[in-house]
């Protein structure tokens, strides 16, 4: 895996405020990592915006939510996955 | 007295969804004419193959799809929140009515409540 | 590799059981890091999060017993499990020595769960190497 | 004029105290609808909103208690005030037959508020000639 | 004052998601009552976008917000007018 | 380490940007380097005359006004934000900094901390 600059953990549902934050907070270096409410942005059209940040979703929140099959811009992630991403990055914000 | 009960919260990160489903199935158990509206991220409820045992939760689907067979009068989707999440008639339970304009069913009801 | 190098994780938990599904991801997190070999320094739970540490919670039998499961995890690691006492007595959540200090009628936190200050939250950020919130989606 | 004619309300309170302002302003309402010659039918709490029923609150004393502002308004003009046993028994609220049953170690519901099915709010909603939903805000 | 036919009571700040469904469903005869964060819409501005419908907002929330001064478009209120208009309404719809 | 805690939420609604704050002293009290950020919704924490009585709650406008003498290092108000809810230098607390682009503030702490 790329090294992370700051890995940012997103739990609430495209329509929720701090979504469009946290997007605009995205630099060259980090990644996101969708949770919860957050990996029905896999349904949304047009959702991922830079093809610059890698996209994680968590795979156990997205086949809960019907949406088990990956993009080819998101990768599936589980629980191992994720902590790991956290130990990677030199910083991490949950928004 | 007639009751709309909307749901406009995604599944399973809050519990209020499942709780306004409860309210739900409570009102008709006592025959009282009740419908549901999914809307905004609510409408996720509505969409196939929810598999929520490594999140250890129940699912809601078999629920939804029972409510017709528990006196629930109408099951109504935004049309145009099932747009913006991807879901149609091949991808949704079965059963559920789509509305054009959710808004209206609003001032049909007498008696309106929010999930949370 | 630097990057990979285990971790010593402080949790803190602001979403409530059964209204969010913050402490169940935190769980599932924390059963994750500990199998990795990550350490964790302790769990701190703060606003709403509180709620996961009573003792009289008593969902349907078909549905996961959180503030159980964080328990047996806390127990079985011996991780210390910290509520905000702030947060903890505004919103009903008491330990015996509370009990007593407040006079109320009863006291509910489960064990091994304990009740202190926002103190154990900056050790915590002092001490770990990560500090990772799991809050109330929506 | 009938618009303005006295009416009987059923109040419903989904959002928790000290984490939505749902019961403040609910409160505050049914004070007013008291004095202006209105009935309450009854108080509903459900979901997050049965945390307004605990005797263990303890807010810091510059703080307002709002259970027991609830509870002594509930007294004081004779208003059922019923907590929602699906809400509460997740949210680890219990009255004693609950606490036995479960075989829990303490009950915490705060008199004169009661533990009872969504039945009750289906008869508030059958009973009374309003109906008003006090959510949590955001 | 004018008869209501539904009157929705929105408490949820202008950022909320349900902000824009409530402005959504108003219809002519319909009345907007602001409460809690949504008495903020207050100092949006161009936040009021029908002027065929009468919005209210609680004056106690209006001033603790630091917004006591009214718009002309918008009539503060105490909880016994609050009350009134759940009175006079047909419907009372909360957000 | 440098801290910022993120308030986004509007004042008195909810308790999550109250809490904030106690975090924000806490970490003051113990000498740790933290800063505070007003974003969204949030910046209505910073205006003034903020008069809370009838809804029985205590301002938050003199806990805001002394951070700085409790030790917090800088407080931020995001500029778009406050542009939106019609706050400027006439009708805000004393002692906040505008900032223009607030997401750079969260790269430039190694931790930062939302208001729930």
């Amino acid at each position: 895996m790329m090294p992370i600059n700051t890995l940012h953990i997103l739990n609430k549902a495209p329509d929720h405020p701090r979504t469009a934050q946290c997007k605009h907070a995205l630099r060259p270096g980090d990644a996101l990592l969708l949770t919860e409410n957050a990996v029905l942005a896999l349904s949304v059209a047009g959702g991922h915006d830079d093809p610059a940040i890698p996209v994680y979703a968590l795979e156990p929140d997205a086949v809960a939510r019907g949406l088990g099959r990956s993009g080819t811009e998101t990768t599936l992630v589980d629980f191992s996955a994720m902590v790991n991403l956290t130990a990677q990055a030199q910083n991490v914000i949950s928004w | 007295m007639s009751t709309l009960i909307v749901i406009d919260q995604s599944p399973y990160g809050t519990w209020e969804g499942r709780e306004a489903l409860d309210m739900t199935f409570s009102l008709a158990a006592f025959d009282q004419s009740v419908s549901l509206l999914f809307t905004g991220a609510g409408v996720n409820w509505l969409r196939k193959a929810q598999t929520t045992s490594k999140i250890e939760q129940k699912s809601v689907e078999k629920n939804i799809s029972a409510a017709p067979i528990f006196g629930v009068k109408a099951i109504y989707a935004d049309a145009k929140a099932c747009v913006q999440y991807g879901l149609g008639l091949d991808n949704m339970l079965a059963g559920v009515a789509m509305a054009e304009n959710s808004a209206e069913l609003l001032h049909e009801h007498t008696h309106t409540a929010f999930a949370g | 590799m630097a990057a990979t190098s285990l971790q010593n994780y402080t949790l803190v938990i602001t979403g409530a059981p059964y209204s969010s599904q913050a402490p169940q991801t935190a769980l599932l997190f924390a059963r994750a890091a500990i199998a990795a070999g990550h350490t964790l320094d302790r769990v701190f739970l703060y606003g709403d999060g509180v709620h996961l540490a009573s003792s009289l919670s008593a969902p349907p039998s078909d549905e996961t017993h959180w503030a159980k499961e964080w328990a047996r995890f806390l127990k079985d690691n011996a991780v210390p499990g910290v509520a905000c006492i702030a947060s903890a007595l505004r919103r009903g959540l008491v330990n015996e020595s509370e009990k007593k200090r407040y006079e109320l009628p009863a006291s509910n936190l489960l064990e091994p769960f304990i009740i202190a200050g926002l103190g154990e939250w900056v050790e915590g950020t002092m001490a770990s190497s990560r500090v990772i919130y799991f809050h109330a989606g929506g």
